[in-house]
C-alpha cells in the first residue's frame, strides 16, 4: 500500500468540492498530476495543491492506495465519493457527501461527517467514528434508490432521514438516531445501539429489511403493529458478525436478549420489521 | 411572576398581511407582528395586564414583545405572528430540507420589565446598521 | 486368505474396500441446546443407512461447539449422500422439511462452503414456501463481507432460519471394513472403538446403526425377487454349510463398519484410524474389507494404504 | 445575414421529388432561393454528405405544465445528464425532461427545426407559450386540447356542430393553438370522478354522449373549418391490451368524414404503438400492429405516428389521467396527477422500458412493425411520443432500426424472446431508404401539418436545412451505427437561413417562431357563442372570461396560419 | 378616471382575477371585490416607498447602483440570489439567468414555505387539480394545517367552501368541510368538523388515516390526540366522498416532519383514489411563488435551491437553500429580489446575512433594505408593472400595469436585465 498525505491548509466558510480525493481518481497518476487535480470553491476552479499540502506516494492501482487527509476538513465535500477500492482516512471532520456513491474500499472518518455521507452507497465500508449528520446513506432527491450495498458504521449519533429509500446494505449506529431513520426503506438492515428516534421506518415497505434497536426507542408510529417478543436466531448472526468483522463489541451484549417484533408501515401495506431489545 | 411552558406556533394573520402591504416600517405592520397571543387563562396565571410586555424564550433565543388575549387558543399554546420579532426565537436547523421549523416549538413565556424593540432597533441588533 | 499383514498383532487382509461415487452434502443444525441440535440431527439422519432401500444415506458427522457455530449455539454437523445431485436435493429437502423445520429451536446452515462444493443446492427455493407468503429473505453482508442468503420462516414456536443454499459435492461412499473377533463381545467393542475413532475425521459419516452393519450384504440372493441378502460367506454360524465361507478359524462374530465421506482421502483416513483402533482390542483376529472385484465402484480403498496413511 | 450555399450534398427533398441527387441549395433572407451569387455567400461544403430539409416533429411534449411537472418530479433524472453553459448556450439539464433551452439546442443538434407541442390545456396556454419563448432555435406550435372540454361536450350533446366550429375557432385563437388535440375523449372528463370511459361507445358522465360522437363531430368540424391539420387523436383505452380494436373502430368512426379541400386524410392517430396492443392482459400481450396496419393500408383517411419505445428510463406524461393512475398502480412508481378545470387533465409517472420485460419488448416491436407494415411512408411518422416512449434524443436510434434490419435483429437478440414470438418484426425485411427517412421525419409531417414552407427545399421554402455526415452512396444497412452517429449531431443545421449548429455544436440561438391557426367565424355566430361562453365561465370557471385569452405579449415571434376553405351553414 | 376590471390581485396564491381598480391621475383610488390585504396592497402601494437607489445608504444614480450590484456579484465566489415570489415571471427568468452568469445559487422563498411540498412531490408525486374542479365537484373539503381565513381570505368564498359549481349547485350546503389544525382558527370555526391534532403529530394522524383507508384496525386508543373511532370515521368519510380535496398549508411544512408530512398526505390521497376521487393542493402563500418554482424549473430542471457554480444547474435543498447557505456562512454576497428575508428568516441566519454585501431590489423600505449595501427601488409588479403570475394551482394569469411607476423607477426585470448586461451576459 502506498500512502498519500493531504494536509488541509485552512478551514474555509465556502466549501471546497474535492471528489478527486479518492484512491480511484488518484491512483496511476504522478504526484505532480495529483497536485494539479481540480477542486472547486464556489465558482472558482483551483487545484488540489491550492487547498492541501500534498505529499507521499501514489500507487499504480486504487487498491494499493491509502490517502490520509491529515486534519479537519469539515468544509471539503465529496471526499471518497464514488471510490471503488483502496483506503481513505480523514483524521478529523469531513464535509458533505463524504463517501457518497462509493462502491468499494474503505473510508474512515475519525471525526464527524456532514450531511449525505454515504448517500447512495453501493459497496465498501464507511466508518464514521464521530457523528453523522442528516441523510446518512440516503437517496438523492426524487430517487427511490438509496443505499444499495456496503456498510456504514457510525460511532456516534446520526441525523434525520438516515437510510432513506434504503434497498440493500447495512447501517450500524452506535449512538442515537434522529427521526425518520429508515424512511421509505425497501430492504437492507439498520442496527441502532443508542436510542432510536421517532418515526423509525416511516413509509417503509420492508422487502426483507429490518431495523433493530438495542438502546430503546423514543416512540413508534401507530402504523407499526406489535407481533411478539422472541429471540430470532438470525439476529445472533448479525450481532456476532458485527463484533467479529466490524469491531462493534457492544453487539455481543444483546445475543440473548429477547426482541419485540413490530411490523409496518401499515400505511403503505409494508412488512418492514422493527425489532426492539427488551431492556 | 411565573414562567409558563408553552408550545409556540407562528403563522400568518390578515392584520400582518394588511400591515406589510402598507410597509414593514408602518405602525400597522409593527403592531401586527410585535406581539404574541395568549389564552386569557394563561395570561391570568402570569398576572399579565394590558400593556405589559412578555419575554418569549426558546433554546434558540429570546425576545420581548407585547401580548394580546386570544379566545381561540387553549392553555399552553402561544401564537406568534410571522415577522422579525418571532424570528428571534426560531432556530435555523433545516435537517437537510432547507426549511426551518416555525411551528410547534417548546418555549417559555414570562412577564418582563423589558422593552419591546422598535423595528430599527431590532434590525440594528442583528448587525444591520448600514443606514 | 492368501496375503495379509499384521497390525498390532491382528491379521489385516491385503485387499480393498470398494467405494463408489455419490453426491454428498454437509449442513450444520444448531439449536438452543445440544439436546435439540442432536435430536434434529438424529431425526434427520434416521432411516438413511443404505440407498438400497432408503432415499439417501445420512449420518451425524460431528458436534459443533457453540463458539464455532455461526449463531453461537450448539450445533450438529450432518451429512447426507444421494446417488445424484438431484436425488440428494430431493431427499435433503424432504428431511429438512420433516425433521428439522419441525424440531424446536433449530436453524440450518450450510456446512460445505461454496469453494469446496461442486454445486449448490437451493434449499430456500422450496422450503421457503412453507412460510406461506410470510417468509423473509435475509441478505447478509452485501458489500461488506461474503454475501450470505437465508430464509426466515415463521413457525409456531418462533422462527426457522435456513440458509438458502448448501454445498454439494461428488463424494465417496462404500468405505468399509470387517472386524472379526473371537467373541461377540470383543468384536462389538472393537467396532465401537473404530467408530469412535472414525468420528474424529472430518467430512465422514457412518450411516448404519451406531456406524455398524451386522448383516453385511451381498448382491443378489437365491430368491430372484431379492436384490440383496445376508453376506453368507462371512456368517460364522453357517461357516461349514457353504463352500466359500471366508470366516477364518477362531472367528465367531463379524461386524461391518461402513462409512461415506466427501472425498477419497477422508474416507481412507477414517478407515485407517478405525482399523487401528479396532486392532487394539483383545480378541480381534482379522480385519478385511468387502469388494466386488471392482465391478461396483471406481474407488479401491486398499486397507494397506489406509493403515499406512493413518 | 449572409446568403448560404449548401454545396454538393446528396439532397433528399421528397416533396420536390428529389431523391438523393447531388445538388446545391441556395438560401437567402430566410428562404430557399433559385440561386445566390457564390462570391457573397457563405459556402457550406456538403460533399459526401446528406442534405435534408429541417426536421419537423409532429408530436412531442416540450412545453407547458405537463412536461414541467415532469421536470419538477424528476431531479434524479436530470442529475444524470447535466448540460453546462457555453459561450453560446445556457446551462440546463437533459434526458427525459430537458429544460427548455436544452430542448431547443438538442433538437437543433439533430437537424430538427420545427417541433409540435402535442397537448396544451387551454387554461394553461400562457404557460405553454412562456416555455416556448424560452425554447430557442426551433419553430414551434401547440395543439389545444378539445376532447374533454366542457364546451365541446356540451355542443356535441346538443348536436350543434356550427357552435362547436365557432368554439373551436375561438379556442384556437384565444389559446394561440395550432391544431385540435383530443386525448382519451370522455375518459378525462370521467376521470374527474375517478373513473375512465368504457371504450368508444361508453358514456361520458354528465353529458350522455359517447367518445364516438365526440371524435366524429370534432373531425367533421375540423374539416369544415378547413384547419391546416386534421384532428390529432389520442384514442381511448391507451395502454390496455386488446386496444387495437378500439383504435381501428375509432379510425373507422371518422371514415365517412369529408376531408377539407386539398387533402385526403381526416384523422391523425398519435403514438400508435400504445394503441396497437392485442391480447387480453399484460400476460397474454401480443402485437396488434398488423391489424392496425391492415386497416390503415386500406384507408387513406388515416395518418399515424409511431410512439416508438426506447429501452431506457423515461418519464411518461399524458393528458390521459386515468391511464397514468393505472400505470402508477402497475409500477408503484411515483405519480403526479393534475386535473384541469372544465377542460383537461394530465398525469406523470416515471417508467423504465426494459429489454428483458416481455411486455416492453413487444411494445418495442409494435412501434417498428407499424412503421414497417404501413406501406405508405407519407402516412406514418417517426416519433417516440417524447418522452413517453423515450426521450427525443434517441430519434437517431429509431432511424437506425428503420433503416437496418441488422440493427433491429441485434436489439431483438438482446431483448426478451417475446418480441420474436408475439410480433412479426423478425420476419420483416423492409429497410427505410434515405428518401423514406426524409418523408417520415420532415416532408410528410410538414405536409400533414399544413406547413407550406416547411419540410421541403423548393424555392420559397423556409431556409431550414440539415446536413448530416453520412454518404448515402456508400452507406450500407449493416453500418447502422453510422446513422446513429450522423443523425445525433448534424454537421450543419440551418434555421431560417442562419447556421445554428456546426459540427454538432450550437453556434447561434435565434428564437424561432410560434405558429397558430386563425379560422374565420361568422361574426353573429361568434357573438352568440361568446355570450354563452361568458355565462358558463361565470358559473364554472375560476378565471374570468376576460383573463382567459392569451395576450399578444406571449407571442413575440408569432406566425399566423389562416384556415382555408372553411364551410359554414 | 379609469376603471380596470378583471384585475389580477398580486398578493396571495389565490390570484383572484375579478378585481375592479379605479385609477385617477395616475394613482389608485379605489378597489372593489378585493379582500382586506389586497385592498391594502393597491391603496398603500405608494406608502413607505424606497426613495432612490442607494449604495451604503448613500443615494446614487441608478447606473451606479447597478454597477455596484454587478461588481458585488461578479467578484464574490459564492453569490446567493434569493426571493422572487412576489414578482412576475420575466423577472424570475432574469434572476435565474443572472445567477447562472454569476456562477451562484438561485433560491426562492419556497425554501422556507412549500419547499417541503416539493421535496415530497419528488419522492412520491402529487395528485392535484386547478381550483375550478373543487368549485364544481368537491363535496368534501379538508383544510389541513392551513388557515385561509387569515392567509387566503377569499379562497373559501371563491374556490373551496362557499363556491357554487356544476355539481355543487348550493355551494356550502353541498359540502362537508373538515379542518385539521392544532388550534382553533377562523377556518376551524367555519368547518363542519374540527379535528384537533396535537402539535407536531400530523404525520402520525395522516399515517393512521391511510392505514384505516387500507382497512387496518388501529391498536392505539388515539392517534395524535384524535380518538381511534374518529380516525376510522374520517377515513370512511373520505372513502365515501364523491370528490374530496385536501388543502394543506404551512402547518404541515413548517412543523416537525416537514416534507414527510406532505409525503404522508400525498400517500393518503393516492390511496383514496382506489376508492373515489381525491386530490390535494398546497395553499401557496406569495402570489407568484408558484411562478418562481415554475420558471426556475423550466429553465434549469429544478424548482429552487439551484447551484450554478460548476456551470450547469445542480439541485439540493438543505445544501443550496438560502437558510443553510447563510447558516453556514457560505454565501459571500446576496441579491434579494421582491422579498424580505430579514423579516422571514430566523435571527441566527439574518446575523450572517448582515455580514455580507447584500443587493436588494424592492419597492418599499423593509428590514432587508435597511441592512443592504445596495438598494434599488423597483416598480410594484401587478400595479406598476405587468407580467405573468402562477396561481397556487398552476394557472397562469397576467398581472396588469395599472399606473406608471415614478420616473426613473423600473421593473424588477428591467433592473435585472441592466445587471446582466453590465456583467457581460447575453451572449446567447
Amino acid at each position: 500500500m502506498k500512502k498519500l498525505i493531504l494536509v488541509p491548509k485552512e478551514v474555509t466558510a465556502i466549501p471546497v468540492e474535492a471528489e478527486v480525493i479518492s484512491p480511484t481518481v488518484i491512483a496511476g497518476r504522478t504526484l505532480d498530476e495529483v497536485q494539479r487535480l481540480n477542486v472547486y470553491q464556489g465558482k472558482v476552479k483551483l487545484t488540489l495543491a491550492d487547498h492541501f499540502d500534498v505529499t507521499g506516494e501514489v500507487a499504480e492501482t486504487p487498491a494499493e492506495q491509502i490517502i490520509v487527509v491529515d486534519g479537519d476538513a469539515p468544509h471539503v465535500k465529496y471526499m471518497g465519493a464514488a471510490m471503488d477500492a483502496g483506503r481513505l482516512v480523514v483524521k478529523g471532520d469531513a464535509g458533505m457527501h463524504t463517501g457518497s456513491q462509493m462502491a468499494g474500499g474503505e473510508l474512515t472518518v475519525e471525526g464527524s461527517a456532514a450531511d449525505w455521507a454515504g448517500a447512495e452507497m453501493k459497496g465498501g465500508v464507511l466508518r464514521i467514528d464521530g457523528d453523522a449528520r442528516h441523510l446518512l446513506g440516503a437517496a438523492y432527491r426524487g430517487s427511490s434508490e438509496g443505499m444499495t450495498g456496503g456498510c456504514i458504521v457510525v460511532g456516534g449519533g446520526v441525523g434525520s432521514e438516515a437510510a432513506s429509500f434504503m434497498r440493500r446494505g447495512m447501517i450500524v449506529v452506535k449512538g442515537d438516531t434522529a427521526p425518520f431513520t429508515g424512511v421509505h426503506m425497501n430492504g437492507g438492515e439498520i442496527l441502532v445501539f443508542g436510542r432510536a428516534g421517532k418515526r423509525l421506518g416511516a413509509q417503509a415497505k420492508g422487502n426483507g429489511g429490518f431495523m433493530a434497536c438495542f438502546g430503546g426507542v423514543e416512540e413508534l408510529l401507530p402504523t407499526y403493529m406489535y407481533d411478539t417478543t422472541y429471540s430470532p436466531t438470525f439476529m445472533r448472526l448479525y450481532l456476532r458478525q458485527l463484533a467479529e468483522t466490524l469491531n462493534v463489541e457492544e453487539a455481543l451484549r444483546y445475543l440473548d436478549k429477547p426482541l419485540k417484533r413490530y411490523r409496518g408501515d401499515l400505511a403503505v401495506g409494508g412488512n418492514a420489521e422493527i425489532l426492539i431489545a427488551e431492556p | 411572576m411565573s414562567k409558563l411552558k408553552v408550545t409556540l406556533v407562528s403563522g400568518r394573520t390578515a392584520q400582518q398581511g394588511i400591515g406589510l402591504e402598507e410597509g414593514k416600517t408602518s405602525d400597522n405592520y409593527v403592531k401586527s407582528v410585535n406581539h404574541v397571543q395568549l389564552c386569557p387563562e394563561d395570561a391570568a396565571k402570569m398576572k399579565l395586564k394590558e400593556g405589559d410586555a412578555v419575554s418569549v424564550e426558546t433554546r434558540h433565543g429570546s425576545v420581548v414583545v407585547n401580548w394580546r388575549p386570544s379566545k381561540e387558543l387553549e392553555g399552553g399554546m402561544v401564537f406568534f405572528p410571522y415577522g422579525p420579532w418571532a424570528n428571534q426565537v426560531y432556530g435555523y436547523e433545516t435537517e437537510g430540507t432547507g426549511t426551518p421549523i416555525f411551528k410547534g416549538i417548546e418555549a417559555t413565556v414570562a412577564p418582563t420589565k423589558g422593552k419591546v424593540k422598535s423595528i430599527e432597533e431590532l434590525v440594528k441588533s442583528l448587525g444591520g446598521d448600514r443606514k | 486368505m492368501e496375503v495379509s499383514f499384521k497390525l498390532n498383532g491382528v491379521e489385516i487382509e491385503d485387499t480393498f474396500a470398494e467405494g463408489f461415487g455419490m453426491w454428498g452434502t454437509r449442513l450444520i443444525i444448531t439449536a438452543a441446546s445440544r439436546k435439540w441440535a442432536n435430536t434434529a440431527a438424529a431425526e434427520m439422519t434416521g432411516f438413511a443407512t443404505s440407498v438400497i432401500a432408503c432415499d439417501c444415506e445420512a449420518g451425524v458427522e460431528a458436534e459443533i461447539p457453540p463458539e464455532e457455530s455461526l449463531d453461537g449455539r450448539p450445533g450438529t454437523a450432518v451429512m447426507v449422500f444421494g446417488f445424484s445431485a438431484k436425488k440428494l436435493a430431493t431427499a435433503l429437502l424432504n428431511r429438512l422439511g420433516q425433521c428439522v423445520l419441525t424440531c424446536p429451536t433449530t436453524a440450518v446452515f450450510n456446512g460445505l462452503p461454496e469453494e469446496m462444493a461442486d454445486a449448490m443446492i437451493d434449499v430456500g427455493k422450496s422450503v421457503r414456501f412453507f412460510g406461506d407468503g410470510y417468509q423473509v429473505k435475509m441478505r447478509m453482508g452485501d458489500g461488506w463481507e461474503a454475501r450470505q442468503r437465508f430464509w426466515r420462516i415463521p413457525v409456531m414456536e418462533g422462527e426457522f432460519l435456513v440458509e438458502e443454499k448448501v454445498g454439494a459435492k461428488k463424494a465417496v461412499a462404500g468405505g468399509n471394513f470387517l472386524v472379526m473377533g473371537e467373541t461377540e463381545a470383543a468384536t462389538l467393542e472393537a467396532s465401537e472403538r473404530a467408530i469412535e475413532a472414525i468420528h474424529s475425521v472430518p467430512y465422514v459419516i457412518t450411516p448404519f446403526p451406531g456406524g455398524l452393519c451386522r448383516s453385511g450384504s451381498k448382491v443378489g440372493s437365491t430368491y430372484a425377487f431379492l436384490r440383496a441378502s445376508t453376506n453368507t460367506p462371512f456368517c460364522p454360524a453357517i461357516k461349514h454349510s457353504l463352500k466359500d465361507s471366508q470366516v477364518p478359524e477362531g472367528v465367531n462374530s463379524v461386524l461391518e463398519v461402513i462409512l461415506n465421506g466427501l472425498d477419497e482421502p477422508s474416507v481412507k483416513k477414517a478407515m485407517g484410524v478405525g482399523i487401528e483402533a479396532a486392532t487394539k482390542v483383545e480378541g480381534v483376529k482379522w480385519i478385511t474389507a468387502v469388494n466386488f472385484g471392482g465391478k461396483l465402484g471406481k474407488y479401491q480403498l486398499h486397507l494397506k494404504d489406509c493403515v499406512g496413511g493413518s | 445575414m449572409k446568403d448560404i450555399i449548401v454545396k454538393g450534398g446528396y439532397v433528399y427533398d421528397p416533396l420536390s421529388g428529389v431523391d438523393g441527387e447531388r445538388m446545391d441549395i441556395h438560401l437567402s433572407a430566410g428562404k430557399v432561393v433559385e440561386e445566390v451569387p457564390e462570391r457573397d455567400a457563405k459556402v457550406i461544403d456538403a460533399k459526401g454528405k446528406t442534405v435534408m430539409p429541417g426536421g419537423v416533429d409532429i408530436h412531442s411534449h416540450i412545453a407547458g405544465s405537463k412536461i414541467n411537472l415532469g421536470r419538477l418530479l424528476r431531479p434524479e433524472d436530470h442529475r444524470k445528464d447535466p448540460v453546462p453553459r457555453s459561450k453560446h448556450t445556457r446551462g440546463g439539464v437533459g434526458y427525459s425532461c430537458p429544460s427548455t433551452f436544452v430542448t431547443g439546442y438538442r433538437y437543433a443538434q439533430m437537424g430538427y427545426t420545427s417541433v409540435m407541442e402535442a397537448a396544451m390545456p387551454p387554461i394553461g396556454a400562457r404557460h405553454v407559450h412562456e416555455e416556448l419563448n424560452d425554447t430557442p432555435i426551433i419553430d414551434k406550435a401547440a395543439f389545444t386540447l378539445f376532447g374533454n372540454n366542457y364546451f365541446t361536450l356540451k355542443y356535441v350533446r346538443e348536436g350543434d356542430k356550427e357552435k362547436l366550429k365557432a368554439f373551436m375557432a375561438w379556442l384556437l385563437k384565444v389559446t394561440k393553438g395550432y391544431a385540435v388535440k383530443i386525448v382519451n375523449p370522455g375518459g378525462v372528463e370521467n376521470w374527474k370522478w375517478g373513473r375512465n370511459v368504457d371504450g368508444l361507445d361508453g358514456n361520458v358522465e354528465g353529458f350522455d354522449v359517447t367518445p364516438r360522437q365526440v371524435v366524429t363531430m370534432l373531425a367533421e368540424a375540423n374539416e369544415e373549418l378547413g384547419l391546416p391539420h386534421t384532428i390529432h387523436l389520442h384514442c381511448n383505452n391507451l395502454g390496455i391490451p386488446g386496444n387495437w380494436e378500439t383504435t381501428v373502430d375509432t379510425m373507422d368512426a371518422v371514415a365517412g368524414v369529408k376531408p377539407t379541400k386539398g387533402r385526403k386524410n381526416t384523422v391523425h392517430v398519435v403514438h400508435c404503438q400504445f394503441n396497437a396492443l392485442d391480447g387480453d392482459s399484460w400476460m397474454t400481450l401480443k402485437s396488434g400492429a398488423s391489424k392496425v396496419a391492415k386497416y390503415v393500408n386500406a384507408h387513406p383517411h388515416v395518418t399515424l405516428d409511431m410512439g416508438q419505445v426506447i429501452f431506457t428510463d423515461t418519464t411518461t406524461m399524458t393528458g390521459d389521467g386515468p391511464w397514468q393512475f393505472r400505470l402508477h398502480g402497475l409500477t408503484g412508481n411515483k405519480w403526479v396527477n393534475s386535473d384541469v378545470e372544465m377542460e383537461a387533465g394530465a398525469g406523470v409517472v416515471p417508467y423504465t422500458f426494459k429489454k428483458n420485460n416481455p411486455a416492453n419488448a413487444i411494445q418495442w416491436g409494435i412501434g417498428l412493425e407499424i412503421a414497417l407494415m404501413v406501406k405508405d411512408p407519407w402516412r406514418v411518422y417517426m416519433t417516440t411520443d417524447h418522452p413517453n416512449g423515450g426521450p427525443f434524443i434517441y430519434y437517431p436510434k429509431v432511424l437506425a432500426w428503420l433503416m437496418s434490419r441488422k440493427a433491429r435483429t441485434d436489439t431483438m437478440l438482446e431483448s426478451n424472446k417475446a418480441v420474436m414470438k408475439k410480433t412479426s418484426l423478425a420476419g420483416n425485411y423492409r429497410e427505410y431508404t434515405f428518401n423514406e427517412v426524409a418523408i417520415v421525419t420532415r416532408a410528410a409531417t410538414a405536409k400533414v401539418l399544413g406547413f407550406k414552407d416547411k419540410g421541403h427545399l423548393g424555392v420559397g421554402a423556409d431556409a431550414d436545412v440539415s446536413v448530416y455526415d453520412v454518404d448515402p452512396s456508400k452507406w450500407r444497412p449493416s453500418q447502422y451505427a453510422e446513422i446513429e452517429r450522423a443523425f445525433r449531431l448534424a454537421s450543419y443545421t440551418i434555421k431560417g437561413g442562419e447556421v445554428v449548429v456546426k459540427d454538432g455544436e450550437v453556434t447561434s440561438t435565434p428564437l424561432g417562431s410560434t405558429y397558430w391557426v386563425k379560422a374565420e367565424t361568422p361574426p353573429e355566430l361568434e357573438q352568440e357563442l361568446v355570450k354563452e361562453l361568458e355565462a358558463d365561465f361565470k358559473k364554472y370557471y375560476t378565471v374570468s372570461f376576460r383573463n382567459y385569452p392569451v395576450e399578444d405579449a406571449y407571442l413575440p415571434t408569432q406566425r399566423v396560419v389562416k384556415a382555408q376553405g372553411g364551410v359554414w351553414k | 378616471m379609469t376603471v380596470f376590471t378583471d384585475v389580477v390581485c398580486p398578493f396571495c396564491g389565490c390570484l383572484c382575477d375579478d378585481l375592479e381598480v379605479t385609477v385617477e391621475d395616475g394613482h389608485v383610488k379605489g378597489v372593489k371585490n378585493a379582500c382586506g390585504i389586497s385592498r391594502s396592497k393597491f391603496l398603500n402601494h405608494e406608502k413607505n416607498r424606497l426613495e432612490a437607489p442607494t449604495v451604503d445608504g448613500v443615494e446614487v444614480p441608478l447606473e451606479k447602483a447597478v454597477d455596484a450590484a454587478a461588481d458585488i456579484l461578479s467578484t464574490s465566489m459564492r453569490p446567493l440570489v434569493y426571493g422572487l415570489s412576489s414578482t412576475e415571471c420575466v423577472a424570475i427568468a432574469k434572476a435565474v439567468e443572472l445567477a447562472e452568469l454569476a456562477g451562484g445559487v438561485v433560491d426562492n422563498t419556497s425554501s422556507v414555505c412549500h419547499g417541503p411540498t416539493i421535496l415530497a412531490l419528488q419522492q412520491v408525486g402529487e395528485s392535484k387539480t386547478t381550483l375550478g374542479e373543487v368549485k364544481n365537484r368537491a363535496d368534501l373539503v379538508i383544510f389541513w394545517g392551513s388557515n385561509p381565513s387569515q392567509a387566503h381570505l377569499r379562497h373559501i368564498i371563491r374556490y373551496s367552501g362557499m363556491a357554487k359549481g356544476r355539481f355543487i349547485p348550493n355551494g356550502r350546503k353541498d359540502r362537508y368541510i373538515v379542518a385539521v389544525d392544532i388550534r382553533k382558527t377562523g377556518t376551524t370555526r367555519l368547518a363542519d368538523e374540527y379535528v384537533k391534532v396535537e402539535p407536531n403529530r400530523d404525520f402520525e394522524l395522516l399515517q393512521a388515516l391511510r392505514a384505516a383507508v387500507r382497512g387496518h384496525e388501529l391498536l392505539a386508543e388515539s392517534v395524535a390526540g384524535v380518538p381511534r373511532e374518529k380516525v376510522t370515521e374520517l377515513a370512511e368519510r373520505m372513502k365515501t366522498a364523491k370528490f374530496g380535496i385536501v388543502f394543506f398549508g404551512l402547518g404541515l411544512t413548517q412543523s416537525e416532519g416537514r416534507h414527510m408530512n406532505i409525503d404522508a398526505a400525498v400517500g393518503l390521497v393516492a390511496e383514496l383514489n382506489n376508492h373515489t376521487k381525491f386530490l390535494l393542493t398546497p395553499m401557496r402563500g406569495h402570489y407568484n411563488v408558484g411562478g418562481a418554482n415554475t420558471v426556475t424549473t423550466w429553465q434549469t430542471g429544478y424548482p429552487y435551491a439551484v447551484d450554478f457554480s460548476r456551470g450547469y444547474p445542480r439541485y439540493n435543498p438543505g445544501e443550496y437553500t438560502s437558510i443553510d447557505m447563510l447558516a453556514r456562512g457560505e454565501a459571500d454576497s446576496a441579491l434579494v429580489i421582491a422579498s424580505d428575508p430579514v423579516s422571514t428568516f430566523p435571527a441566527g441566519v439574518v446575523r450572517n446575512l448582515a455580514k455580507i454585501p447584500v443587493v436588494t431590489l424592492d419597492h418599499k423600505v423593509t428590514p432587508t433594505t435597511m441592512l443592504s449595501k445596495v438598494v434599488i427601488p423597483v416598480a410594484t409588479a401587478g400595479v406598476e408593472a405587468e407580467g405573468t403570475a402562477y396561481r397556487m394551482d398552476g394557472v397562469p394569469l397576467r398581472l396588469s400595469k395599472l399606473v406608471e411607476p415614478r420616473e426613473g423607477v423600473h421593473s424588477d426585470a428591467e433592473v435585472l436585465e441592466m445587471m446582466i448586461k453590465r456583467m457581460g451576459g447575453r451572449a446567447y
